[in-house]
């Protein structure tokens, strides 16, 4: 094994343990921990494929921004009556189901897709700075799709201005 | 208030001399006069004779300052009017004298000054250990914590208080520190050693 | 806050939050202990719990004899105890029916005054301490510091000085004396303005002051305030006035308010009182007249029966001694009208509907000293 | 030999090696940076500071060091054990790991991605989950209150923050670290005065997202005692502490190497000012000279030997680096560092400058001046910036004049902003 592949299996394996741990504790402080190190170690991988400027972005947005939020909002109400709360009685055997169902699909689909899925070896060194590929993407291929976005995005903002303001 | 009568020489010098006492001899300074206290009438209290007659008692003036003893039965009247009518609308003190002994054992003091007038009275209320006091906060808003500590230090109750507790001392504690029958032997050495964990009592 | 979009605020409201701000907390200015309940970081309601540093000073000063007591109230208001012992000696002089000479009450009228200058400007670096600005504590120490060496030099103690006697001065003014205090007064003016070049047009301290704490003048009046935080609510009334004492019937001097009661115009009020004592010091300094130093009021204190009430202006407001004499060596009842205590009260009126800093910035402008809310 | 030279040419190595210096001197630049705060603040006081612990208290930081490695570690009962550990962990570990991208000088650098400032942001803004699991886990309302405050103000003024940066990337081009500095080299002129106003936000930005004065809410220790720090003791505070003076560090690193041309001299194409690559000697030879000087007049008592023995040290160390620095190869490798280090110091002092003048704001007025001044007026900046470039490539009008036109039509937004603000 190479040391790529090394840190590549190290960090999968965290990202799954810490994906578990996140739904598994009780307290949910600590599952926003697990998950912002999930959130981390996929960013890494991305490093690791040379998606630096999706890495980057996925701890911007995601740990730097939402899960600050969801502690925000975590530290606010009341963690006692959460933890106390079992909120997994009823749909346990649902969700288990559900799941099963998932991984089944899974399976299946990466089973019949594993000749295509193979991706041809990569470049040694990046043809081109990913971050200008994004934006080029983003700004001349798919101007519409982004513009259409940013303004369902500005709408919804505006709903909850709108609302946290008539309360 | 300076009397010349009785002039003697200076006893004790100023510890530290300045150069300028020396130069000139000091003046003896004059002998105090006591003070006697007269009984006053004027304006203010007849007017207050004519509204509350019996509830207005002894009216004196000591040391240039007025003083009305009032009943405690329209004590509160009183002082409605006073507040209202007469414009003395700050409370500047209240607080409580013990007489033990006396039959009313308290006297409750109020400071009353009138912004307008510039002046100053002091009303006396007599109360006996077990009359309770109306309360005058709804007049001057000064009057909460200085009736808690009324209360607290005299024991001293004050019927239509909005917070009746003790204020200085902790809540559990026992006995009223004011009270001439109080002293150091008497505290509560209970409280002090369940909640301070010491010895007390001297 | 209005539109504010602070989210706290907004989401906390749900539950509110009891926080208990003090015994120790360092800007409660002592030990007072301040039970907020919050929403979010919004007051709802405050409840003071005061005590912790009662001593019974009221109760000791019914064994002690009129004289014995006298260091006593030093320890009330310790930032100043100059104003504390002028207001004592004072009441007891009124019950006794003497009077102090001219020197002495111009003596008393320049320390008290320094006095007042020296605790206003603890006032003014600590309340700008609570306010993030560090800067200003320590130039308002330096000048305080001057203070201090004056009356160090005068009587040998810097804090609880115990400067003046029953019927006038132990002491006669060191040499240099006068030098000194017009040494101070001629830097101080300056100084006075560095504070507020510092502070003043400071746009953060502005709307950090400004529309704070408001407390109008009837408000200001039923709730018995008195000096800085009255006159700052508009109502001009200071006791050097109302009812002279010590030598101030002799100099001029403006009485500062404010008109809109709020904190910045009791800083404003503050700093004018400052000039405004320097501006007494300096008349008094170049008119002390000469001669003795104490009343004749014998060595055992026996007052004639009898009730005095004596309040002067100290510092904080009107801060009063009502004395009740039995005629033996000891008072029957002295009881202190202290002007924090009174002040004291007002804070859960003026903070509410305000934010937590807004309350540490309320209870720096009421400038309170807990020694003497205690006693 | 030649086996070691092997090792240490592999790029890992070397690597580790950068991380290593780079570590090692952020630590006493933090270290000394705490140390020359109290100075400086001192001196804006009217006091002296530290003056026990060595010359002039210079082993101050090592004796206060020493002092929080000693000092009996308290966690508070009913505090989250784990959490209570693990925050300051990551607050310091987010600050000091984002050095790895800043450019001290042209070829030393611990990495240069090509999205740089990308990663320096994203892993600065790691820290603050530091700042709010503290405050969380100390279960006590005033950390609490604080972690609050943090939140919401460093989420709020990191937008202002990133909004300012992007001006810079857009007149840059490209968003590596080192490519933004040649950029401003071949441009042959700093950010800072093609976008003034960006420059302004980030100056004020930074401010807040490192929590000092006038905008040091969070650790208000007059209203929270301390903050979202106030149940940390010993060695965890040490790293909250460290890891707040880092952030100063950092964020000045940023500042400088985005609008103030990073490691290069002052005017770096105008020839005639080359004689400023002797800078650094004229530094050094001056804090030398000084030492002796004070050697001299410093009291010769027994007990001021050890301070007179390290302040003619100090002073000899200084002169033998000035000497050193005469040799040219030396000055040259130098320069980068100094100037860089020397435009941080400038941005460092004037932190602790404003801590010693400015009162404090409330928070409604800290948001109120993040979310309606410096959100609206750092989104106007940019897209006035963008105007300008466009001009200028599209028109062929001149780059300078169209972005100083697009500065000037911001700086019209903010005084409106500023007049409905007030």
């Amino acid at each position: 094994m190479t040391f790529y592949e090394v840190t590549f299996y190290v960090l999968a394996v965290v990202a799954l343990l810490s994906a578990i741990l996140v739904i598994t504790c009780r307290n949910p402080v600590h599952s926003a921990i697990f998950l912002v190190l999930t959130l981390l170690s996929v960013a890494l991988i991305f490093l690791q494929l040379q998606a630096e400027f999706m890495a980057a972005v996925q701890i911007i947005v995601y740990i730097g921004g939402i899960m600050v939020l969801f502690l925000f909002v975590i530290m606010l109400v009341n963690l006692d009556v959460a933890v106390r709360q079992a909120p997994y009685n009823r749909q346990r055997w649902i969700a288990g189901f559900a799941a099963l169902v998932l991984l089944a699909e899974f399976t299946l689909f990466i089973y019949q897709g594993r000749d295509w899925a193979k991706l041809p070896p990569a470049a040694a060194e990046a043809v081109q700075p990913n971050t200008e590929l994004i934006g080029r993407a983003l700004f001349q291929n798919y101007i519409l799709p982004f513009e259409v976005a940013s303004l369902l995005l500005l709408v919804a903002m505006v709903g909850a201005v709108l609302m946290a303001k008539q309360r | 208030m300076a009397d010349e009568q009785q002039k003697k020489p200076e006893q004790k010098p100023a510890p530290t001399p300045a150069g300028e006492q020396k130069a000139a001899p000091p003046k003896p300074p004059a002998r105090p006069v006591p003070p006697k206290p007269e009984p006053l009438d004027n304006e203010l209290i007849r007017r207050l004779r004519a509204r509350f007659s019996e509830a207005i008692g002894e009216a004196t003036l000591d040391r240039k300052q007025a003083i009305v003893v009032v009943q405690p039965s329209r004590f509160l009247d009183v002082c409605d009017y006073l507040r209202t009518e007469e414009k003395f609308d700050f409370l500047t003190d209240l607080t409580a004298v013990d007489w033990y002994g006396r039959e009313k054992r308290f006297d409750l003091i109020l400071n009353l000054y009138s912004f307008s007038h510039n002046q100053r009275l002091r009303l006396k209320v007599p109360l006996g250990e077990d009359t309770h006091c109306p309360s005058v906060t709804g007049l001057w808003g000064t009057a909460n914590w200085l009736e808690r500590e009324c209360f607290d230090m005299f024991g001293i109750v004050f019927d239509g208080h909005p917070d009746l507790r003790r204020i200085l001392l902790p809540d559990g504690w026992k006995g009223h520190p004011l009270r001439k029958d109080y002293d150091i032997l008497q505290q509560d050495v209970a409280w002090v050693k369940e909640n301070l964990g010491i010895e007390s009592g001297q | 806050m209005g539109q504010t979009p602070s989210v706290s605020t907004t989401i906390l409201g749900a539950d509110e939050v009891i926080l208990n701000m003090g015994p120790q907390h360092p800007s409660t200015h002592g030990v007072l202990r301040v039970k907020l309940k919050l929403d979010g970081e919004k007051v709802i309601s405050s409840e003071c719990i005061i005590g912790y540093l009662h001593r019974g000073v009221e109760k000791i000063g019914e064994t002690r004899t009129y004289a014995q007591f006298a260091p006593y109230v030093d320890r009330t208001d310790y930032v100043a105890a100059v104003s504390n012992g002028l207001g004592y000696c004072e009441a007891v002089e009124k019950l006794l029916g003497a009077e102090a000479p001219p020197r002495a009450r111009w003596v008393r009228t320049i320390l008290t005054e320094l006095q007042r200058i020296a605790s206003h400007l603890l006032w003014l670096g600590t309340h700008a301490l609570d306010i993030g600005a560090m800067t200003p504590v320590f130039y308002c120490f330096r000048e305080r510091e001057e203070i201090l060496k004056i009356f160090e030099k005068y009587c040998g103690a810097r804090l609880t000085t115990h400067a003046f006697r029953i019927g006038g001065l132990l002491y006669e003014t060191y040499d240099g004396f006068e030098e000194d205090v017009k040494k101070f007064c001629h830097d101080f003016l300056s100084r006075v303005d560095e504070y507020e070049e510092l502070l003043t047009e400071n746009r953060i301290w502005i709307q950090r002051t400004r529309g704070v704490g408001i407390l109008t003048a009837d408000d200001a009046i039923a709730m018995g305030a008195s000096g800085p935080v009255l006159r700052g609510s508009g109502v001009k009334w200071d006791i050097r006035r109302a009812f002279p004492y010590a030598a101030y019937d002799q100099f001029e001097f403006d009485i500062p308010v404010g008109e809109n009661g709020d904190t910045y115009d009791r800083y404003l009020v503050r700093m004018q009182e400052m000039r405004q004592s320097h501006r007494i010091v300096l008349q008094a300094i170049d008119s002390i007249p000469s001669g003795p130093i104490a009343a004749r009021i014998g060595k055992v204190l026996k007052p004639p029966p009898g009730e005095v009430y004596h309040s002067i202006e100290a510092p904080k407001g009107e801060l009063g001694y009502y004395i009740v004499s039995d005629g033996s060596t000891q008072p029957y009842r002295l009881r202190i009208r202290p002007p924090s205590f009174v002040n004291l009260q007002v804070l859960d009126q003026m903070i509410r509907g305000l934010l937590i800093a807004d309350v540490v910035a309320v209870i720096g402008t009421l400038d309170i000293v807990l020694g003497e809310v205690d006693r | 030999m030649t086996t070691l030279l092997e090792i240490l040419d592999q790029p890992l190595v070397l690597a580790l090696i950068r991380v290593l210096i780079v570590f090692t001197a952020l630590s006493l630049i933090v270290a000394y940076l705490v140390y020359a705060e109290r100075k400086i603040l001192a001196h804006i006081q009217v006091r002296l500071g530290p003056m026990r612990v060595g010359p002039h208290g210079l082993l101050q930081p090592i004796a206060d060091g020493l002092k929080l490695l000693l000092k009996e570690d308290i966690i508070p009962e009913g505090a989250d054990r784990a959490v209570f550990w693990l925050a300051p962990a990551i607050t310091v570990l987010a600050s000091f790991t984002a050095f790895s991208l800043i450019p001290f000088a042209d070829n030393f650098y611990v990495t240069d991605v090509n999205v740089g400032l990308l990663f320096v942001i994203a892993i600065s803004s790691l820290g603050v989950l530091g700042i709010i699991l503290g405050g969380w886990a100390s279960n006590s309302h005033y950390p609490l209150l604080g972690a609050l405050r943090s939140t919401a103000q460093l989420v709020s003024y990191e937008v202002a923050l990133s909004f300012a940066l992007i001006s810079a990337i857009l007149l840059a081009g490209t968003l590596s670290m080192n490519g933004i500095v040649k950029a401003q080299l071949q441009q042959g002129v700093w950010f800072a005065f093609m976008q003034p106003v960006a420059f302004f936000i980030l100056f004020v930005a930074a401010i807040a997202e490192t929590n000092r004065n006038p905008f040091d809410l969070p650790e208000a220790e007059s209203e929270l005692v301390a903050g979202f720090h106030t149940e940390y003791s010993g060695f965890r505070f040490s790293l909250f502490f460290l890891a707040e003076y880092a952030a100063m560090v950092l964020v000045s690193s940023i500042a400088v190497t985005l609008f103030l041309g990073g490691w290069l001299r002052p005017f770096p194409n105008v020839e005639w000012l080359g004689f400023l690559r002797f800078a650094p000697v004229v530094v050094f030879g001056a804090a030398g000279t000084w030492c002796f000087l004070r050697f001299f007049r410093f009291p010769t008592g027994r007990e001021w030997f050890w301070q007179r023995l390290m302040l003619f040290a100090l002073g000899a160390g200084a002169a033998a680096a000035a000497l050193g620095l005469l040799y040219p190869p030396v000055l040259v490798a130098s320069q980068g560092a100094f100037w860089f280090l020397a435009k941080v110091f400038l941005f460092l002092y004037a932190f602790i400058w404003f801590r010693g003048t400015f009162p404090r704001y409330r928070f409604d007025q800290l948001m109120r001046l993040g979310w309606h001044f410096m959100i609206p007026l750092a989104i106007v900046n940019v897209i006035f910036c963008g105007v300008g470039l466009v001009l200028s490539w599209e028109l062929g009008w001149n780059r300078s004049l169209s972005l100083l036109l697009a500065s000037g039509a911001t700086l019209l937004v903010a005084a409106w902003l500023a007049r409905e603000r007030s």
